[in-house]
């Protein structure tokens, strides 16, 4: 799992509550992996809940991973998304210049900023946090900002993940401009390795074709910022 | 000449003879477009119930290392009236709708549902191992059989198939119920009951502890329920059980299955598979000189 | 302290919990003395008839690609008083002499044969999916089921154990019905009836066409089944079928078996899988710290 | 089956008829292997009357190979036990001086005897012929031939394949001396794998643990020579 490329996840079993997919952390330890999990509904919280020694079950690491450019390069996450953009800082290169926006509702949900800004100690780098209410960083949603940095810089390479609404605006930004974008996205999933059909997203799927899909794609895509599939496969509004 | 994929199964006339089994990739009519490019003659919907399911919480598939797949997804579906309303933009794709119920008025009221849509068969779903009053537990009461076949019949002029597995009763006792109530073709077979168990955490691995096998290992199984049909009974047969290359699909052939079905497989080789089948299959037919599928279906029964 | 891999299977008593499943180099005294000496905890002979049976012609097994046997060897053995003659001079190796026959008297006239010999347990084989007649026929049967077992458990002092397997009938009858008659312990299951065909010969590869499925691809369906008898039943019970790692066998002892048998693997791995697998479950049972194989039997229903 | 060792064999099916084991041949044309059948009951009758064309299925190798010694060898086959010597041959170093002995009932009933000569023409070699009637080569029982021999020579490596009764003598005969010896049996199989048992002599399974035998091992065999097991598994003496 330390291997796992960014933007490849993994099933997490917790036995006897559920089991999810999840992005693969860096560890601190060389050769070990992490995940990163935030306390949601019940299985996120049975994991939350796991006790050092207890044991849990990790399959894969399933799905494809960023086409990572060279140059200029604006990393934009949120949340949870803000997992497999840790795992990306650790793939460039050094003379990479580096934008990491990191957006959040609210100071008490900003994390990793610390960790991002240590990952590229060597590289000509800013890490930029957003928040919605303004009680930490730049006030305002973090798409305004990638409206703002896109009309500015002209990014060899974009890589987005975090909520859905966020990353299809940073998509529609950046693919109007014509730079080159990229998304993680995340659906429901259930086999992750392209048998249940759970994770679509109109004729894709998620597990076996992305996790990463190019902007080019996605903008096609009808489902994609719009709608997502329920347990029972439903199509819901975002 | 070159030889020819087509095939029929009964009055159901297939360009290829491989097609997507239920549950496999089914819920989206988008997905359902992508698989028929790639080389499906046609698709099978995931099982649909009057209602929506959500299913079992995960995990409800785990692969076994060595070859197969358990799972018990727990038929979660968008229920029947979504379906139909999703698969109505449809108009190239050969899709087979998938019923799953526990009474006749069940799968009489779903196909009523699907009545304005593209549909060029019904698969009644007899055999899910892993879900309490539906599938084998209908499927294992051929007096209920007999009932749904025919109230499925009477409510329909499109094909009707039986999809069987392996249950507590002879599953060719239900072939049989089936027949006489005049379904049109039989799918053979779905997953066999099977579990997992974790020695470390010393539990079973599905949440819902029992699940179905599928993929290779039943492959052995299911070609013997399409050869043992095909001997006792006139009557259409699609295969479904592990197939995963030209030679399972041809063997299925030749031991009498007009059609095959692909699920596991894709797990394993992604969708390539089934234009790797149809290639398979083309070649080997220029090969020893067939020009057509009919001519192979039932060959290995005539040894 | 060291684990002990001592287990009971009811009265049977056994030093190791792995044995050799029937059938599997089953005829002569002197390799069950090598396979008792190479780690089995008993073995059990080929499935003995009142007449010596030559069996089909070859082919008779055959490797599936990818794991898995399927086998129509016909049931050949030396019958019951010539296999009585060779092991007469057995003092160490714990025997199960497993028997298959059409009516309760063939059983009891085996028995009697046996008389003379050092055998720890016969095992009726009621599930050979490939003989007509024997085998399954008789375990579709529970009322021929109780007859047999009635008539044996009053012809002999010996535990006597019932090996079942899935065919026609639901096989939790024929369990239910060996038990009714006083059965000592249940084997699960036989191997599982399946066919291969050659795709170039277009014909059924073995001689008798069907066969039994056996190996890894059975596995999480034998598992399934005593778990099955575990959770219905209080009868001992000895998983067979698809097991060839510690882990296996662990899943089936956590499932419910007190004790398990290897068939297939031989095939695969062959004579070292007995002492693999007993060093794997010992080095488990330290690491988790149990002292008796009897702790772990059945955990797995626990969650 | 071109690189199958001498000793090991295949499993022949036959469609419709029967699987046999036989010995791989050598072929003329390098990459293919080839068979020597011997028409017998119905099963080897069946293969010998397969037609150019028809498909036969193939399985295998299988079992061990003989342990090629240097030095002075002596070969001693009778019937398709000469198969696998000839494989033998094929295995020799340079300078191996080598004796092949051929036995057999009557005139009619030799062959290999060029093979064996072409096969070491660019070795010191002798091939001799035995018949029981004496219509061809020297007259009498092979294993008179080997007993001589082996008052003559110091061999460094016996090898034997054929009747098992020419392979007793044969085992005798070395092992008393002190010579190092092997035979390589033929059982009744039907696995070929180490499955079924029926090729069972003794503790050894002859499919798996064999074909090939020490002598060493073979002298306190108790079935070895004495008996064989018939198709339902019965001991049959020789
Ligand atoms: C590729 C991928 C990577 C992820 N990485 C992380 C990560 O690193 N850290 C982290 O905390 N979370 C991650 N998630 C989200 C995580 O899988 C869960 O969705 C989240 O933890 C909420 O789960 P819950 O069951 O506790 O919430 P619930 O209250 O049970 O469900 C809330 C919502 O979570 C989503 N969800 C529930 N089950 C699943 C499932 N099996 N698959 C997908 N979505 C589901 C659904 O949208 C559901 O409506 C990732 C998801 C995906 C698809
Ligand atoms: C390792 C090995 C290598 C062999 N190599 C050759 C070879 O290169 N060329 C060749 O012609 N023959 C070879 N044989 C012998 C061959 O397998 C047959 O036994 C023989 O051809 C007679 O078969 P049949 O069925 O025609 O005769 P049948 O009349 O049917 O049987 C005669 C006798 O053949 C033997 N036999 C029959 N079936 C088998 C079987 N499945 N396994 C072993 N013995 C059997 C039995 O002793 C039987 O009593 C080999 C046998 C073995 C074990
Ligand atoms: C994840 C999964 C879900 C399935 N869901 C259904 C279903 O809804 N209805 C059904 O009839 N069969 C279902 N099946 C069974 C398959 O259609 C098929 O019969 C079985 O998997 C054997 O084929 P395979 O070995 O090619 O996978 C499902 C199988 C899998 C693996
Ligand atoms: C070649 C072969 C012969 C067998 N013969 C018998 C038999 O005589 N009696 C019996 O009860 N089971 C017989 N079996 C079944 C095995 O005992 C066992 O139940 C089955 O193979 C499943 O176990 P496995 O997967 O470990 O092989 C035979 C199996 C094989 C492969
Ligand atoms: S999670 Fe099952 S297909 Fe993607
Ligand atoms: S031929 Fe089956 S064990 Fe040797």
């Amino acid at each position: 799992m330390s291997s796992v490329l960014p933007g490849q996840f993994a099933m997490v079993w917790i036995p006897g509550i559920n089991e999810l997919p999840m992005s693969v952390m860096i560890a601190q330890e060389s050769g070990k992996a992490a995940f990163t999990v935030r306390k949601h509904g019940p299985a996120s919280t049975g994991l939350f809940n796991v006790k050092v020694g207890q044991q849990i079950g990790v399959r894969g690491p399933y799905g494809n991973s960023f086409d990572l450019k060279q140059g200029k390069l604006l990393l934009v996450g949120g949340g949870t998304g803000l997992v497999p953009m840790m795992r990306l800082l650790t793939h460039i290169k050094p003379n990479d210049d580096v934008t990491v926006l990191i957006g959040a509702k609210s100071k008490n949900e900003v994390f990793f900023e610390d960790l991002a800004n240590n990952l590229l100690k060597n590289n000509p780098h800013r890490v930029i946090v957003t928040t919605d209410d303004g009680t930490y960083g730049e006030k305002g949603f973090v798409t305004s900002m990638v409206e703002k940095l896109v009309n500015e810089i002209n990014f060899d390479g974009i890589y987005t993940c975090g909520p859905e609404i966020m990353m299809y605006k940073t998509v529609q930004l950046a693919h109007s401009r014509g730079l080159f974008v990229q998304a993680s996205l995340e659906r429901m999933m259930k086999c992750g390795v392209g048998i249940c059909g759970s994770c679509c997203v109109g004729e894709d799927l998620v597990c076996k074709d992305g996790t990463v899909f190019d902007g080019d794609h996605l903008i096609s895509n009808k489902e994609f910022g719009r709608f997502h599939r329920n347990k029972a496969g439903i199509l819901e509004n975002y | 000449m070159e030889p020819s994929l087509v095939t029929s199964i009964g009055k159901i006339q297939l360009e290829r003879p491989v097609m997507l089994a239920s549950g496999i990739l089914g819920i989206s009519l988008d997905v359902f477009n992508r698989l028929y490019r790639s080389g499906a003659g046609a698709v099978v919907s995931k099982s649909l119930s009057t209602e929506p399911w959500d299913g079992y919480p995960n995990p409800t598939i785990f692969g076994i290392n060595g070859g197969g797949w358990i799972n018990a997804v727990g038929l979660s579906n968008p229920g029947a009236p979504n379906f139909a309303k999703m698969i109505e933009p449809n108009k190239d794709v050969p899709i087979i709708i998938s019923l799953v119920g526990s009474i006749p008025e069940d799968f009489s009221t779903m196909v009523e549902q699907f009545k304005n849509s593209k549909v060029i068969a019904y698969e009644l779903n007899l055999s899910c191992p892993h879900v309490a009053k539906v599938g084998l537990e209908v499927g294992d009461d051929p007096e209920l059989v007999k009932k749904i076949v025919s109230t499925v019949k009477n409510s329909t002029n499109v094909p009707v198939i039986a999809k069987v597995g392996l249950g507590t009763t002879h599953y060719l006792n239900t072939v049989s119920a089936a027949i006489d109530s005049g379904i049109d073709a039989i799918t053979a077979i779905n997953t066999i009951r099977a579990i997992a168990i974790d020695v470390e955490t010393q539990r079973p691995i599905l949440s819902n502890k029992f699940g179905g096998l599928s993929g290779t290992p039943i492959k052995p199984i299911a070609l013997r329920c399409v050869y043992e049909i095909s001997s006792k009974y006139d009557i259409p047969i699609i295969g479904c059980g592990g197939i995963s290359t030209w030679e399972d699909a041809l063997e299925f052939i030749l031991a009498g299955a007009s059609a095959i079905q692909i699920g596991s497989a894709i797990g394993d080789n992604w969708i390539h598979v089934f234009n790797d089948i149809n290639k398979g299959i083309l070649q080997y037919m220029k090969r020893k000189g067939y020009s057509k599928i009919d001519e192979m279906i039932g060959l290995a029964k005539k040894s």
